[in-house]
């Protein structure tokens, strides 16, 4: 079909065109402090496809893809988890702290562990939506002040007297290391990468994009969040308890933003400890962004961002200042979206531009108005 | 869809609940407020809770955050919503020192931070008003991109400068601090007494006219001189239009797209004042990072104060007072606060159960309880509990309070130049 | 850029021999080189050795919120590239280290402030935060007219938490009757504690209007608000990691009456100079008191009125007679 | 002349929605523009009016050839223009609505005293009666058109425009407006007046121009030399449908009762007030009332929407504590008011719209799931039976028409037989064409068994169609009118309260 592919072809031609701008801004950006694009893209580009800096890559986009999805889960009805930092935090290290508690047959151990990270980041989520539901408190506003206080009490149990024990001979303190059978093995997926494996996790994150998509979808509970995410007012005609929907789609996400830790605790760290990476939650919401709260879309953003991280490495050897990273990725985010909105007004308007077109051609034409033949 | 749910607000809309702060009301709860305060006070003996330290150090807490809160407010009074505060204060922040630096004066550097910030406010203007990009989108980006950009330049800039280094600049020159002449020395003997009501109006006044920076009374200026202009004058008018029916501004030929814009490069260039003033006034340095949160505590804070000048200038003073407080020695003062928390949940309790509300009438006296029991068995409170007093306070205070506000009716909704049907 | 390709070659093992014109591999933690602290302290260390030793170096820089993985990478990249030398600063790259030690056995490692990193081929090299910590805390005591002391920390992590312990430790010991204030900024993951001046000031003025008259602070880039509340409230301030009183804003270098000194720039230039040597040895090297790795400064003259007693009190923990703990409450 | 408009064509994607129109408007006299929906009426105003560019054609504003960049330059003229559809921000006051866009200015500030007192003295001048101080949020409808007029005087304008002002007004109101509009042309302003009421246009118009499909079929007619009739075919070709039903289906059997039915606001004041009423099955009961005395809450309160007091029975079955879902399922169908806030996801395409509303129900799902084929499968049919016009089921709602959206929320909710069906406002906003199919298939339901409850402002609609008629004022049921023997007017003078008790 020939309107569907052009169609298709639009939807993609958004985010070209705005890596393409990205890559002009970064270019002048370059040149500016006296660095060759040219060289320094094919550079990025370079490492970015040697075996290892792909495992790498696909490690940091599974993380980063379980945080996208936990923003897109609410995002796609109109709610804004800006928690989703808070959440996975405070559920990795209660997780951490009970993997490291227990000793289990090894399924069932990396179960509980993940179990209770999504308990807890549902728990953690669901106080947001709870006080939006019932006290109409803006979830943007509570989700902030929840990840300031989830820092707090984090910090308050990651300590010696509680969970924490402290690392032999570091200065780095994390809860009670997890014992093998509460380990998630590693693939071996990019042949050459050697010892770096892609986390196992990136099945579940495969899995829960399928998921994210069904239950969206094909389901009467994904129909109702999508409506509501379309037309609050509509929604509620229909029939939709739209209180109970903000809580149930808060405790999902907050479900899924308990996840976003996992990767990293059962593929590598084995403890939350005090390097536990930081900030995924933001980074979740741009790359959510930039995927249209689509799995196809997020995952493609999450390599995206996973790339761009990985390159850092490789600029600052050669002497590029590796903050141009982070100012590709505010001008994709900005770019795609702008190229994105444009594509979609050009299809709105094409869109109407058939239907009349269609159905003058339909043979309504003549002085009588329309409908008057029913 | 940047505006997100408002869960049942369609039909629950409280028409005659509207919040509306009158200075007559505002005036009575302060006072209200500084008797509670000397009460507690007395009865727990946390003297820094009225000190003119603590007020000194919440007014200058609350100055960035407040001026976060004043471009949010210019933005959303537009329609335009904006969450890349956090972004526009970190351009105004390293802008600020890069000026105040290189022309060897503070002042240039203020100009500078406000020109920054209003930089960031003009890509947002032109994403969300030219483009039509969803607002929180468009914020999201701006905040990565003014992360990348400061620490860009600054690995540019400030690596080669004498004391500068990648992360920080060199020390900025100050601002002069003035203070009401004669009233520091008396008011200090005073408030040291600690007498009821006397001393913590010592300590109050002391911290409002002793060492405040030029900065601070520019900035405190700007929020009746923001309330003035929105509220004031036909600029202000057409500029609110714009957020509640921007159609109508249309069809009486108030050009949407124009006040759009001044509005959000105005809220940019707020941020960016924010920003040089913690860089310029609050620190003497840019150190990366430095804005830690503080755009969005603006937001918070601009929504507590329901839109409005005088509510984010309150919610601002709560948040810099608390974050003084939990600074200045946490436990012993945040501890005592936990009475102040108490007394207001009964307070609540009782007016609920007037109107024969039961339920909330029975949480709030619950929680009012749990409250009085934490605070009689211990004696201090956590400092890694009292780091989050000024975001838990918010919290509380807006579940109590959030179904009185009210935004702009258009606040977040992509306007479309000829729409009108 | 030959990096990518050295990279792509694998297992290269690079310039495994010692002796000057040695490819030095430096990698920061968050924040890097101009930090004016801990990272810049390993700088100035690397620096020196560039002169002195003849030593070329590659600095790389840890970015906010990365994981291990990718400190890994950033080693591996070094080692890659020819680089050894490597030496990581900061706790941070105690795992990532061990992994690629491993893979590199050729390669000399080093980390700063951690002993965790166990390899035939890595130095630890760690401080004794605590004790200079002690001495300072014994000369803000010594110093104070008010009787009362205060301890400012950037951020809630033990390390820092050895340098509250042993300020604490200090000022007790000389006088035990002594009133002390603690704060720190931030909790981790928060660690803007780090880089906040303005609540720097508001803690260390809060302290100063609760009566204290010497602030302590392990607060990096927010110390300078530490020293402006000195400044500004007549109190004496302490500065940390480097000689404050040389390296901070002029307005303020008089109220420093002296620092804790922590040598990573002579840890950083010892490694380096047994490398050259090939003298490079594995395992913990504590950097305390007697290791000259940490000290008090005597900047400005004003602590030289108390310097006899301080000297007095280095030499007994030096010698063992007093022995301070590295944990609060201790 | 007061205004010449020639050859204006104006297209927007897909649509032309002004072709070569020519309209000529004497100065001191009320021209009516008519034309059905969609025929480009508000386009030609809004061109006339500076808010849109027309892509060809001339403008001549008192014999002088004008251009204009946005609204200011045609208030700048003299030209007015009251909208279709309200544009007020509710959150300001009357004075600041007024005043926007031309404030009088003291120093920096407005001269909110001298508006005030230039706002009362139009207010008396025409007997309009608004205060200065009041938030529009806290109007009627009724004030807030006379804002919207107050707008317009404010600014001076010699030449009003009026875009459909009698939509939302009862009888009383619109002979209250006409008098006004009178007032204004002896004062020698020109008023540009459009409807499609025709009775409306031919009682107060001088002049009349008929549109249809975007071009002038007759332009100025003498007013007194035609009658309704002529009009209505001028307009669309053909005779104008009546909304008459025939025989009576009513039965004995009760479909919905409804007990004491009270509703708060959240001031605790009841919008609507003890109401009760039966509908039996085959039954149309009809509720007339000035727009905001409780019809749209009394609505949504039957609809679970709205939290209420009293009991709702369905069939015999009490459904007073069940949610909006259960009493969909349990056989209430629902047109809303407002098609594109309560009816449609504009985004979505038809077949998702099918299921809306709908979604716990067959075709529509199986189980917890969708079932996209059956929904797909049972929206090709309403789309063929309701005659919507569309390339497909594909396409966004937001594509079709008004007209067209209408009929599938019709066809939708029709679908799954249900026990009443709910309409609000069925035909506004719809075309006579649409409005005629609209029609027959409520009457053919109601032959089948189907209770509806219609709610409209459309007096003729209400007459024709309801077989019980009660009035609502002030949330309060305070009269019962026979359908067959009421007029317009006196039915009108009962929403009004001035027959109150008959
Ligand atoms: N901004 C626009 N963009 C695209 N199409 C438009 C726009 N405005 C109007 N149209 C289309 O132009 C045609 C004429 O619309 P217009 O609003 O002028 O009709 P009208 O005669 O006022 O109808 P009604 O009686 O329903 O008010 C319609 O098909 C309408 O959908
Ligand atoms: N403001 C607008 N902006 C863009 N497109 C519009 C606008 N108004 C209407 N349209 C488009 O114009 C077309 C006709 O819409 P409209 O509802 O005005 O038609 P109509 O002729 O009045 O039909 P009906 O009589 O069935 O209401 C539709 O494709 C609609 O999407
Ligand atoms: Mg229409
Ligand atoms: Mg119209």
């Amino acid at each position: 079909m020939s309107a569907r592919l052009r169609s298709l072809l639009l939807t993609l031609a958004a985010p070209v065109l705005a890596v393409v701008f990205a890559a002009i801004i970064t270019s002048i950006v370059l040149s500016v402090s006296g660095h060759g694009p040219i060289e320094t893209l094919s550079l990025m580009v370079d490492y970015g496809f040697q075996p290892r800096t792909i495992s790498l890559t696909i490690n940091s986009a599974t993380t980063y893809f379980f945080a996208a999805l936990a923003v897109a889960v609410a995002f796609r009805m109109n709610l804004f988890n800006i928690g989703v930092d808070g959440q996975y935090r405070l559920a990795a290290m209660l997780a951490a702290a009970v993997g490291g508690a227990v000793a289990l047959p090894g399924p069932l151990h990396v179960l509980l562990i993940v179990v209770v990270a999504m308990l807890v980041g549902a728990a953690w989520a669901a106080i947001a939506g709870i006080l939006k539901a019932t006290r109409g408190v803006s979830e943007v506003i509570s989700t902030i002040m929840l990840n300031f206080i989830a820092t707090g009490i984090v910090a308050y149990l990651l300590n010696t007297d509680r969970l924490a024990v402290q690392v032999a001979g570091s200065n780095n303190i994390g809860t009670k290391h997890i014992p093998e059978s509460g380990h998630m093995p590693g693939l071996s997926l990019i042949p050459g990468s050697g010892t770096q494996q892609v986390f196992g996790f990136v099945i579940i994150a495969i899995l829960a994009g399928i998921a994210f998509q069904v239950l969206l979808n094909r389901t009467r509970f994904g129909f109702d969040l999508r409506a509501t995410g379309q037309s609050e007012s509509a929604a509620i005609a229909s029939g939709v308890n739209v209180k109970r929907m903000v809580v149930i789609s808060m405790v999902i996400s907050g479900a899924v933003a308990g996840l976003v830790g996992m990767p990293q605790l059962l593929g590598a760290s084995y403890s939350y400890g005090l390097d536990f990476p930081t900030g995924l939650g933001f980074t979740g919401i741009a790359i959510a962004l930039l995927g249209r709260n689509h799995p196809v879309g997020i995952a493609i953003g999450a390599l995206l961002f996973g790339f761009l991280d990985n390159s850092s490495n490789i600029l600052q050897i050669n002497e590029i200042p590796n903050e141009i990273v982070v100012i590709m990725q505010g001008v994709i985010v900005l770019s795609v979206v702008v190229a994105y909105e444009l594509v979609r007004r050009y299809k709105l308007v094409a869109e109407q531009r058939r239907v009349s077109r269609e159905l003058s051609a339909g043979g309504t034409g003549g002085p009588a108005p329309e409908g008057a033949a029913a | 869809m940047a505006t997100g749910i408002k869960v049942g607000a369609e039909l629950e809309a409280p028409r005659k609940a509207i919040f509306r702060l009158t200075w007559k009301t505002l005036l009575l709860a302060i006072a209200a407020l500084v008797v509670l305060l000397s009460v507690i006070r007395v009865i727990t003996g946390a003297n820094d809770i009225t000190s003119g330290g603590t007020m000194n150090a919440a007014i200058g807490l609350a100055v960035p955050i407040a001026m976060a809160g004043l471009g949010g407010l210019w933005a959303e009074r537009a329609g335009v919503v904006n969450i890349g505060l956090e972004g526009m204060m970190m351009l105004g922040t390293w802008f600020g020192a890069w000026a105040g630096v290189q022309f060897a004066n503070p002042w240039a550097g203020v100009v500078a931070g406000l020109v920054g910030g209003a930089v960031g406010g003009l890509l947002h203007a032109l994403a969300t008003v030219t483009f039509g990009v969803d607002h929180i989108i468009s914020g999201v980006a701006i905040n990565i991109l003014g992360l990348g950009v400061t620490q860009y330049l600054s690995k540019q800039i400030f690596t080669g400068m004498q004391g500068g280094g990648e992360t920080q600049s060199p020390p900025i020159p100050g601002i002069t601090k003035v203070s009401l002449p004669g009233i520091d020395g008396p008011l200090s003997s005073l408030e040291k007494q600690h007498i009821f009501l006397l001393s913590d109006l010592a300590g109050i006044l002391r911290g409002l006219f002793v060492d405040v920076s030029l900065l601070t009374i520019v900035a405190i200026l700007l929020i009746p001189l923001s309330f003035f202009v929105l509220w004031r004058t036909a600029f202000g008018l057409r500029l609110r239009s714009c957020g509640e029916r921007p159609v109508a501004a249309e069809s009486l030929g108030v050009n949407v797209y124009k006040y759009k814009y001044i509005a959000v490069v105005v809220s940019g260039a707020m941020a960016g004042l924010g920003g040089a003033f913690l860089s310029i006034v609050a620190s003497g340095i840019y150190r990366e990072g430095q804005t830690a949160g503080r755009g969005f505590i603006g937001l918070a804070a601009m929504i507590f104060g329901n839109w409005r000048p005088g509510g984010l200038a309150a919610g601002a003073a709560l948040f810099g007072y608390t974050d003084a407080l939990q600074l200045r020695g946490g436990g012993l003062s945040v501890h005592a606060l936990l009475l102040v928390v108490v007394v207001l949940l009964v307070a609540v309790t009782v007016w609920q159960a007037t109107r024969a509300r039961v339920r909330p009438a029975a949480i709030a006296g619950v929680m009012a309880a749990l409250v009085l029991v934490y605070y009689l068995v211990t004696d201090t409170i956590p400092q890694e509990f009292t780091q989050f007093t000024p975001h838990l306070v918010t919290l509380l205070v807006l579940s109590l309070a959030a179904q009185r506000l009210r935004m702009p009716a258009a606040d977040g909704v992509i306007y479309r130049k000829g729409q009108t049907g | 850029g030959g990096g990518s390709n050295d990279a792509k070659t694998g297992a290269s093992e690079g310039a495994a021999k010692g002796g000057g014109g040695a490819k030095v591999g430096l990698a920061y933690d968050i924040g890097g080189r101009g930090d004016q602290s801990f990272n810049d302290a390993a700088a100035r260390g690397l620096d020196k050795a560039k002169s002195e030793l003849k030593v070329e170096g590659k600095e790389l820089e840890a970015s906010p919120g990365e994981t291990d993985a990718q400190k890994e990478e950033r080693l591996r990249l070094l080692a890659q590239g020819g680089y050894n030398p490597i030496i990581g600063i900061g706790f941070a790259y105690s795992a990532p280290m061990t992994k690629v030690a491993k893979e590199f056995p050729n390669v000399k490692f080093a980390i700063v402030d951690d002993a965790g990193a166990q390899a035939p081929n890595i130095s630890n090299l760690t401080f004794a935060e605590h004790e200079g910590s002690f001495l300072v805390g014994a000369a803000a005591a010594l110093k104070s007219k008010k009787n009362s002391v205060g301890f400012v920390g950037g951020v809630k992590v033990p390390l820092i938490a050895k340098f509250e312990a042993g300020f604490l430790a200090g000022a007790k010991h000389v006088k035990k009757d002594i009133k002390t204030s603690v704060q720190y900024l931030t909790n981790p993951p928060d660690m803007t504690g780090f880089n906040d001046p303005a609540k720097g000031q508001v803690a260390a003025k809060g302290m100063i209007d609760g009566g204290a008259d010497v602030v302590y602070h392990a607060a990096g880039g927010s110390g300078g608000g530490v020293f402006k509340a000195a400044k500004e409230g007549n109190a004496m301030a302490i500065g940390v990691d480097s000689d404050q009183a040389l390296t901070a804003d002029a307005a303020v270098k008089d109220v420093i009456i002296t620092s804790m000194v922590k040598r990573v720039d002579v840890a950083v230039f010892d490694f380096l100079k047994s490398f050259t040597d090939n003298t490079v040895q594995a395992g913990e090297k504590v950097y305390d008191l007697k290791a000259g790795g940490v000290d008090y400064s005597t900047t400005g003259g004003k602590v030289d009125e108390i310097k006899a007693q301080l000297d007095e009190l280095k030499q007994k923990i030096i010698s063992g007679e007093i022995k301070v703990s590295a944990k609060t409450g201790a | 002349m007061a205004v010449e408009l020639d050859g204006i064509t104006k297209r927007f994607p897909g649509v032309v929605a002004n072709r070569d129109i020519h309209l000529h408007v004497r100065r001191g006299s009320v021209h009516a523009i008519c034309g059905e929906n969609g025929a480009g009426k508000s386009t030609l105003m809004k061109i006339l009016y500076g808010m849109q560019r027309p892509d060809e054609g001339t403008i001549a504003v008192n014999g002088t050839k004008v251009s204009f960049g946005s609204p200011s330059d045609a208030i700048a003229v003299g030209i007015g223009m009251v909208h279709q559809h309200f544009m007020l921000a509710d959150n300001l006051t009357v004075l600041e609505n007024v005043v926007l866009g031309s404030e009088p200015r003291k120093g920096l500030s407005i001269d909110f005293a001298g508006a005030r007192r230039k706002i009362k003295e139009i207010s008396d001048a025409y007997g309009l009666g608004v205060d200065p101080d009041a938030l529009i949020e806290d109007l009627g409808v009724g004030d807030r058109q006379r804002v919207e007029i107050l707008k317009v005087l404010y600014r001076g304008a010699r030449i009003i425009i009026l875009d459909e002002p009698t939509a939302v007004l009862v009888p009383q109101e619109v002979d209250e407006l006409f008098d006004n509009l009178r007032g204004l042309v002896r004062e020698g302003l020109t008023v540009i007046f459009i409807s499609h009421k025709l009775d409306e246009v031919l009682s107060v118009a001088d002049e009349i121009t008929v549109i249809r499909r975007g071009t002038t079929v007759q332009a100025g007619i003498d007013s007194k030399t035609v009658n309704a009739r002529q009009l209505a075919e001028l307009m669309v070709g053909s005779e104008l449908p009546s909304p008459e039903t025939r025989e009576s289906t009513v039965t004995d059997q009760q479909a919905l009762a409804v007990r004491d039915l009270t509703v708060r606001s959240s001031d605790g004041r009841p919008v609507v007030d003890n109401v009760s009423f039966t509908i039996h099955k085959g039954e149309v009961l009809g509720i007339a009332g000035v727009e905001g005395n409780g019809q749209a809450e009394l609505v949504e309160a039957i609809m679970g929407m709205r939290p209420s007091t009293g009991t709702i029975a369905l069939a015999g079955t009490d459904v007073t504590s069940l949610d909006t879902r259960r009493r969909r399922e349990a056989g209430i169908g629902y047109v809303p008011e407002d098609r594109h806030r309560h009816g449609l996801l504009l985004e979505a395409p038809l077949w998702e719209n099918r299921i809306l509303g709908h979604q716990t129900r067959r075709p529509n799902s199986k189980g917890p799931w969708i079932d996209r084929a059956g929904a797909r499968r049972d929206t090709e049919r309403i789309v063929r039976e309701y005659d919507v016009r569309t390339p497909g089921i594909d396409v966004a709602a937001d594509a079709l028409s008004g007209g067209n959206q209408q009929k599938l929320i019709v066809g939708r909710e029709m679908s799954g037989e249900p026990v009443v069906l709910i309409a609000s406002h069925p035909t506004r906003g719809v075309d006579v064409g649409a409005q005629a199919a609209i029609w027959d298939h409520l009457r053919a339901a109601r032959a089948q068994g189907l209770a509806v409850l219609l709610i409209s402002a459309d007096l003729d609609e209400l007459i024709g169609m309801s077989d019980t008629l009660k009035v609502i004022l002030r949330g309060r049921l305070v009269a019962d009118v026979d359908p067959a023997t009421v007029t317009p007017e006196s039915l009108g003078s009962a929403m009004t309260g001035a027959g109150e008790g008959a």
